[in-house]
């Protein structure tokens, strides 16, 4: 599996590089070629990154609250550039203050967003969804 | 050449430039910045507050806070000062702006207005500009300290402190490594140096202005020797450019010996290191920050990490308290979380204000390895500067002498890993290319030997991951299930 | 004499008179009763429990808790064990039943019938009988504990000890001078010794039944001296009728090495003491009680109290903490605060389980002058005893030789007054009649000079109500505005 | 003001015993006759020791929850023997579980206690109400 690519980072003015750090060493135990941008990605690296790996998928964190105004865009931009498939995925304290994940969720998913995650995502979980979100776009794991 | 004070026209011409960085810069005027500080009343001084609570061995409690429009800000800042009791307030500026980003500050400000919340996690000081600062500071009767994350904070510095703030956290080393990826060591210690003698200048005409280079650094299962040695070599630079009241820091590590010990080491270490270089004019303060790491989502149990905190701080004698909340691990606090977390802290603190803890050899002894491990890497840092400690500094950081863990900024080296012993205590892993005394390498492999014994496993990086997970999920060591 | 083991006879005979005192009581059978508890697997036994965390030196968790009504009742367990984490369960008893006053406790059930929301503090035993106690214990993984405050509670102890329950609290004099007002010593101690038969007899059928003595008596700056000699003597007492599994508690009384001084002591004595009256065949746990005075009403303080005796019970090493919750100063607890309450504690205790306290010669210095009170009281009951323990301390309770404060039994000599020194430890400012060493009562005397001098007053009455409402009002000593 | 008396005590079968000392000790201090039932006390009890020393007001404690029970009827068993004039003063944690105060008194007042107080009660603000209540009955301070 060591052929599927993904790419990872943690958008905008975003330092917390820990569980950035946290999510690049799981998925490469998982057997993926994880292609980690570390923290403070704009959303062309992140694209830049996807074409040239030719990667299924990106994984985006936002950590400090600017969630909400960091990934708007990032799917029109993907589409753009010729990713209209790409699988995007974002995790983190997406939004200013707690709030339940339901609302997280449904703002994040009409941004263009296939999955969207908590800060207490159970990453194992997460590889299974993944897995689901990859055979339904066809590859074979 | 050891790394002197910023002459007074190098200072100037560079101040020119910081000025024209934003629009609000242009126009300000240190005399008029001397002026407005002269007419703030000592009681609202930060710098004041810091020496009375070190005469009379009073802990005083600080939370964070910031949103993005000013009104809002002031509402929040005069609520944590009387439902939350706050002896310090914060304006925690938000990462935008941290970054030199106004423009997309100012998008903020405007999709807050827009949405009627603050879409920022912090107050943009610098696009709200001088006369607003003025406003937030004379809304409330408690001294005001600009928190922040910023490598380059000059033009932030020089509008806050005309502004009323008579407190600036932050530091050259502390302020990039765990908050940048690419700025270089050179340019942020230059800029800081640039801050740090506008708050000598003010001292220099008698405004006090209290210092606080940022102590927990990642706040992730940082060892106490890191953050120790860069809390020593900030507090240079900044006596070396005529700052006196300065406060060092240290994020709580969760076990009770090792945190009383690392803030008992700092107050000796930085007396001596000051001493050395000749400082004798200066007042020390401490700060000890509650859980930096990941918080628990539920709130009770939130509630015990913050008590527990409190708890440390007050037998660790730090002069002030950075309180955490309830919402920690969720997002930005409301201001009635924000209380909380400080009433919850008042209440341990209060509890411990005639209490001391009997610090005996087994305290004695992890303040000593700590001073050691420290001497350690200032030995080196010395001889990599050619006798200038600044100098040596970021030579050591490039090469891996100085480590932070889990840093995001891509001068760190990375490579030393830290992970829990068996009682808890914070140890090395992997040393990287720290020159740590063979001795003392023994030491923290054997303490990690009988962790992995009792553990039935081997040492390994999983611990790591464990651990940083532990507090998180309601432990503080990371066992296996 | 000494006081013996009841004979079969008498505590057979007495029990008819019990099982006649209200109609649930009817029926039941000793073998019965037996051959049930027989049926209970080891992992719902609760001295297993006690057992498995003495050898495992864990500290387990318990909280305090009943309602009117059996599925209500049922319910609110099942949610403390899952939701709470709870690791013991309690039956919190109604105070009509505690008095005896079964038909009030009929008229509370109706009432609360009828208002669909419990209307009595705690679990009506005696009236919904053994089937119903049963449906209790079966429906919960935990052991249960029953705890109430009975002077009389025969009944109470035959029903659900038949029910299922393996635990029981309570004693002669703990359940009498706090609880009650008119009840004769001889009386509640006879009573008790009944019980404490009632659980030698199951224990000498090979069933575990566990035995708590009420630690905190009114749990308002109790003296740890006071409560350590009623401990010793309950547990004097309840061995006597061949109870196995003793647990010995003390409430909090705020100063950390006060605390954790009064838990080695008490450890310590209990097992000399024990010792010297023969008995070398039991299992000795303790139970260390959250802050049991006055709370503060903010929820954010309650926790802050909550999690400071976690932690004190922790590094006490207390085999089990009963644990409060943020509800405490205003109410019975809803399932949730109750559960909060819980995980506050289980945060703390967890951060803890790997930490040590180093306990040296301040400790150590408190532990020998609590054993010193409590030997100098104890000399003296078993002289007016002739030797006798028991019989000694219900003359000294009359003599105020031994004295508990606050309390409200008439027996009770009250004369007692603590208040804290200058740094918080609880000590006496009145003896009142007891025959305390002088150099004990000079090293008192001498620690509130301290504090007085510091307070700038005179020692003074008004201390005592300041101490009192400290920590509801968010302190530990109530020093003067 | 030696000659105006209190009955104080705590009612059913609580046995809370700290407040209530200092509810003596506060009042004697004020310069009231303080004559406390202490705890335990029954309603007869109350009313026979108003008689008795003639009290204008009865404050009666409820620690433990059972208030609502135990504290039904007392007001109506004044009128019978006579105290209709008699100011009934309530205060403590008076029901089972945390109530708003505003709940609470409303329950209270219905039963003809004049006033209700919190645990949390101010006794310096007890004492001017009491004076001002006082004052109403005709009593000369
Ligand atoms: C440590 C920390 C810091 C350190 C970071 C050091 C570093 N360089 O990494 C320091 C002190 C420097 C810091 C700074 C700031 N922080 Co901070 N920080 C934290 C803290 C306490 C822990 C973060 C952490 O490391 N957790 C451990 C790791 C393992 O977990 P994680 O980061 O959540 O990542 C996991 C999950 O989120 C998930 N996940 C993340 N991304 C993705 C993506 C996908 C696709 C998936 C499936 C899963 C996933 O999986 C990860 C691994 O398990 C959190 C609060 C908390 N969680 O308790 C606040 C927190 C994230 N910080 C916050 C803020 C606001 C800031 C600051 C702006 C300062 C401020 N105003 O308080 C600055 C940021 C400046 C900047 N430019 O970014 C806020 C964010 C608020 C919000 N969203 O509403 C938080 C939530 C605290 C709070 N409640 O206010 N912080
Ligand atoms: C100490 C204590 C005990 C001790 C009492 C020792 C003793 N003999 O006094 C012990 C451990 C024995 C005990 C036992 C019980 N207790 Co208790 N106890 C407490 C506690 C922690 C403090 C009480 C206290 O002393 N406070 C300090 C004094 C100074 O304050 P106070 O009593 O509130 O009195 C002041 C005010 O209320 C007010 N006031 C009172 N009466 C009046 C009247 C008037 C007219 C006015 C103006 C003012 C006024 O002024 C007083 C002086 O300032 C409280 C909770 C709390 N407050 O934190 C629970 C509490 C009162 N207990 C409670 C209960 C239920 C019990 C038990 C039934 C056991 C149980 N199920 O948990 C038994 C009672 C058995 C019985 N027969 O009564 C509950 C009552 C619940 C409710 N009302 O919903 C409380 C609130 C705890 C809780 N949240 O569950 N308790």
């Amino acid at each position: 599996m060591g052929n599927i690519n993904i790419v990872l980072g943690v958008i905008g003015f975003d330092c917390h590089s820990v569980g950035n750090k946290i999510l690049e060493h799981f998925f490469t135990e998982k057997g993926y070629s994880v292609h980690n941008l570390g923290v403070m990605v704009s959303q062309e690296e992140f694209i830049n990154a996807a074409i040239e790996t030719a990667a299924p998928i990106i994984m985006v964190s936002s950590l400090y609250g600017h969630g909400e105004i960091d990934c708007a865009g990032l799917r029109e931009k993907c589409i753009e550039k010729g990713l209209e498939d790409i699988l995007l995925y974002v995790g983190g304290n997406l939004v200013v203050g707690k709030t339940p994940l339901e609302q997280v969720e449904s703002k994040f998913r009409k941004m263009g967003y296939d999955r969207v995650f908590g800060p207490d995502a159970d990453l194992e979980a997460v590889d299974s969804i993944l897995r689901v979100d990859l055979k339904e776009k066809g590859f074979s794991l | 050449m050891k790394t002197g004070r910023i002459s007074m026209d190098e200072f100037l011409s560079e101040r020119e430039q910081v000025l024209k960085s934003w629009p609000t810069g242009e126009g300000l005027s240190l005399e008029k910045g001397l002026e407005y500080q002269g007419t703030i009343p000592v009681e609202k001084n930060f710098a004041h507050w810091m020496k009375k609570a070190i005469d009379e061995k009073k802990t005083l409690l600080q939370p964070r806070a910031g949103v993005a429009l000013v009104d809002e800000h002031i509402k929040l800042l005069q609520y944590l000062e009387t439902e939350g009791q706050a002896d310090l307030l914060p304006t925690t500026i938000d990462a935008y702006t941290r970054q030199n980003r106004y423009e997309e500050a100012q998008t903020g400000i405007a999709k807050s207005i827009a949405a009627k919340t603050s879409l920022l996690n912090g107050f943009p000081a610098v696009n709200h500009g001088l006369e607003e600062c003025r406003r937030v500071t004379e809304s409330v009767k408690s001294p005001i300290q600009v928190r922040h994350g910023t490598p380059d904070a000059r033009l932030l510095a020089e509008i806050t402190l005309a502004g009323g703030f008579t407190s600036f956290e932050g530091g050259g080393i502390s302020y990039n490594i765990p908050y940048a990826k690419k700025v270089s060591l050179e340019t942020s210690m230059a800029h800081w140096r640039w801050v740090d003698r506008l708050i000598g200048f003010y001292e220099d005409h008698g405004i006090h202005i209290n210092r606080e280079p940022f102590g927990p650094l990642t706040g992730t299962l940082v060892p106490p020797f890191v953050a120790l040695t860069v809390a020593v070599i900030e507090g240079i630079a900044a006596l070396t450019q005529g700052v006196k009241s300065i406060t060092l820091g240290y994020g709580q590590g969760g076990n009770l010996v090792q945190d009383v010990a690392a803030m008992y080491a700092l107050r000796e270490l930085a007396d001596e290191y000051f001493k050395r270089e000749g400082f004798n004019d200066y007042e020390l303060s401490t700060v000890f920050h509650q859980w930096m790491g990941g918080f628990p989502e539920d709130e009770a149990k939130a509630f015990s990490v913050i008590t527990w905190g409190a708890t440390v701080g007050r037998f660790a004698k730090a002069t002030k308290i950075i309180v955490k909340t309830p919402h920690e691990a969720m997002g930005i606090p409301t201001k009635e979380a924000n209380a909380q977390g400080l009433l919850a802290s008042r209440q341990a603190i209060n509890m411990l204000s005639e209490q001391v803890l009997p610090v005996g050899p087994t305290f004695r002894r992890e303040i000593d390895l700590i001073k050691a491990e420290v001497n350690c890497i200032m030995d080196k840092i010395y001889e990599l500067g050619l006798g200038d400690a600044q100098e040596g500094s970021i030579a050591a950081i490039k090469a891996g002498v100085l480590d932070v863990p889990f840093a995001p900024a891509s001068v760190n080296h990375g490579k030393l890993l830290p992970m829990r012993d068996d009682e808890g205590y914070i140890r090395i892993y992997n040393w990287g290319k720290i020159p740590m005394a063979e001795e003392i390498k023994a030491f923290h492999a054997q303490r990690l030997n009988d962790r992995a014994k009792s553990e039935g496993r081997t040492v390994c990086f999983q611990m790591v991951t464990d651990d940083i997970y532990a507090i998180s999920k309601g432990k503080l060591v990371g066992r296996p299930r």
